[in-house]
């Protein structure tokens, strides 16, 4: 992996996170410290998934 | 009873009563419409019926069903493709009705709460039932015209 | 046994049952009234250990051996649909031929997966404040996985889903329920007594002592178990075939 | 009047149920029983058991169908290598 791909997957990553992590923050009724933490990391569970999908259709 | 809950009943009477004669008699095509019609009554009306109730966490049913009811005519468009390739339903009429009552539906819903978080989050409710909508729609008429076997 | 005699025998008993039933409905309280005894306890314990949700209370606190039960029927039985439909010495497995998926559906399922995996991961979280709980989160997560079989193709979808790991969080969800358990008892007092934990805010996150642990639990062990199932479903209806003339 | 909702949703839940009975083929059945599921859901809400809904919609909008479909195709798949297998 090039700095280049490397490069490209963070920032496909920080997309996909920074958008469910709004999700997150849309679907919640009251939000505070740990309710951000939490909706953090499903964020980044849900970056992760969004990535791999993406990859195991588009790489044959 | 209020409007709201009136206007569900309405609905799901209206609605479903089409569905189930749609998806009970006749060819496959036309019941595999009618399966895909079913979401498109059944949300709106979790939505009027959480705003008749006054509960907003009851709006979780209707993203719910928004995410997973097309999921399920996938479902069917996916496995059922060699009979469906046969006699392709068409009923795109039929599927912008229902884009449209969803829409208005969500509109009334988003004008009730005023703007909020909880707007945002019918609106992405809404976006997901019609955008799911049409593309199982598109998914029965020769989505999967290529899957053989898989 | 003649037809008529059958008949007669059939006649009898659903007389029978008919009339056991009309009498147990003249004994119900009336549709929708306001009495509701049961109801109203648990709506006060519920209340008492700061859990907003009652159904999630009764299920995870209250009733905690009763959802051990069900987590264990749902555990046994994933286990014996991975011996029954496990690949037998007369299959073989035909790799699946890459299909071809209209555009529009390729795309609507790749934005979908990830969206309704967070919507699980939220219905899990919130299982104490809000409808919703392990089994129903666990299962939407569960399904989300599977957009990618149905918006590409069944290698697509082997691709993100190592079976093994999941066959192993499914054992460890199973035993978390049981730590959790077993730790009520080395506190000093009952198998799955939420007494453990601080009850904390209402209507918060780490509200409820336990049960939002015994939620993630249960969580875990349903996304893991559904994976599973249909991994082995999958298998059967797109790769096993039988050898020729067996 | 209150509860016309409530009986509304109980006839479609029967005439649902019915309907799913009295189809023959699987496939078809299972068509019918994913709307069963749905109106199931309905009426868990209407008679305000939103977790019990939860439940219903998640198991019976697509992993019902979707498990029905894949032995209904396992089914079908092994009578025709069967057929094949036979003639040769």
């Amino acid at each position: 992996m090039t700095r280049r791909t490397a490069l490209a997957a963070t920032a496909e990553l920080a997309a996909w996170w920074a958008a469910f992590g709004l999700l997150w923050l849309v679907l919640v009724s009251t939000v505070d410290a740990l309710e951000v933490l939490v909706g953090a990391s499903a964020a980044a569970v849900g970056a992760v998934a969004a990535r791999a999908g993406r990859r195991a259709v588009t790489a044959r | 009873m209020n409007a709201w809950i009136l206007a569900a009943t309405i609905l799901l009477g209206a609605g479903l009563t089409a569905a189930l004669w749609g998806v009970a008699s006749g060819p496959l095509s036309r019941r595999m419409v009618a399966q895909n019609l079913t979401t498109a009554v059944a949300c709106p009306s979790l939505l009027l019926l959480a705003q008749g109730y006054h509960r907003p966490s009851y709006v979780d049913l209707a993203l719910l069903l928004a995410l997973l009811g097309p999921v399920g005519t996938l479902v069917f468009a996916r496995l059922l493709a060699d009979e469906l390739a046969v006699a392709t339903p068409a009923a795109w009429g039929l599927t912008w009705t229902a884009a449209g009552v969803s829409a208005a539906v969500v509109v009334a819903v988003c004008a009730a709460t005023g703007p909020s978080r909880a707007m945002v989050k019918l609106l992405v409710t809404g976006v997901l039932l019609i955008g799911g909508n049409l593309v199982a729609s598109r998914a029965l008429q020769g989505g999967f015209r290529q899957v053989r076997g898989g | 046994m003649s037809r008529r005699l059958r008949l007669a025998v059939l006649a009898v008993g659903g007389t029978g049952l008919a009339a056991l039933l009309v009498l147990a409905c003249l004994d119900l309280p009336s549709f929708g009234g306001r009495w509701h005894p049961y109801g109203e306890a648990a709506v006060r314990a519920s209340l008492d250990r700061h859990t907003a949700n009652t159904v999630a209370f009764v299920n995870f606190d209250l009733r905690a051996h009763d959802t051990l039960g069900e987590m264990s029927i749902l555990f046994a039985a994933v286990v014996g649909c991975v011996v029954l439909l496990r690949q037998a010495r007369d299959e073989h497995r035909e790799p699946p031929q890459p299909s071809d998926v209209a555009p529009p559906v390729r795309r609507y399922a790749l934005l979908v997966l990830p969206v309704a995996l967070v919507v699980g991961l939220y219905v899990v979280a919130h299982g104490q404040l809000s409808p919703g709980g392990g089994f129903q989160g666990g299962v939407v997560a569960a399904t989300a996985l599977h957009l990618l079989y149905l918006g590409a193709d069944y290698r697509a979808l082997e691709r993100v889903r190592p079976i093994g790991t999941y066959e192993v969080t499914d054992a460890l969800g199973t035993c978390a329920y049981l730590v959790v358990g077993l730790a009520g008892v080395l506190a000093g007092t009952a198998f799955l007594a939420n007494t453990l934990l601080p009850y904390g805010t209402f209507n918060t996150l780490s509200s409820g002592g336990t049960v939002p642990l015994l939620n993630a639990a249960i969580g875990m062990e349903v996304t893991s178990a559904v994976v599973v199932l249909l991994a082995r479903f999958l298998d059967q209806a797109v790769e096993i075939e039988e050898e020729q003339g067996s | 009047m209150a509860d016309a909702v409530i009986v509304v949703v109980l006839l479609l839940v029967a005439a649902t149920a019915t309907a799913a009975v009295a189809t023959r083929d699987p496939s078809r059945q299972a068509l019918v029983l994913s709307l069963q599921g749905v109106v199931l859901a309905v009426l868990f809400t209407v008679l305000q058991a939103p977790d019990v809904a939860l439940s219903q919609l998640a198991v019976g909008s697509a992993l019902t169908p979707l498990l029905i479909m894949l032995s209904v195709r396992k089914v079908r798949r092994r009578a025709r290598t069967t057929d094949e297998g036979g003639d040769g």
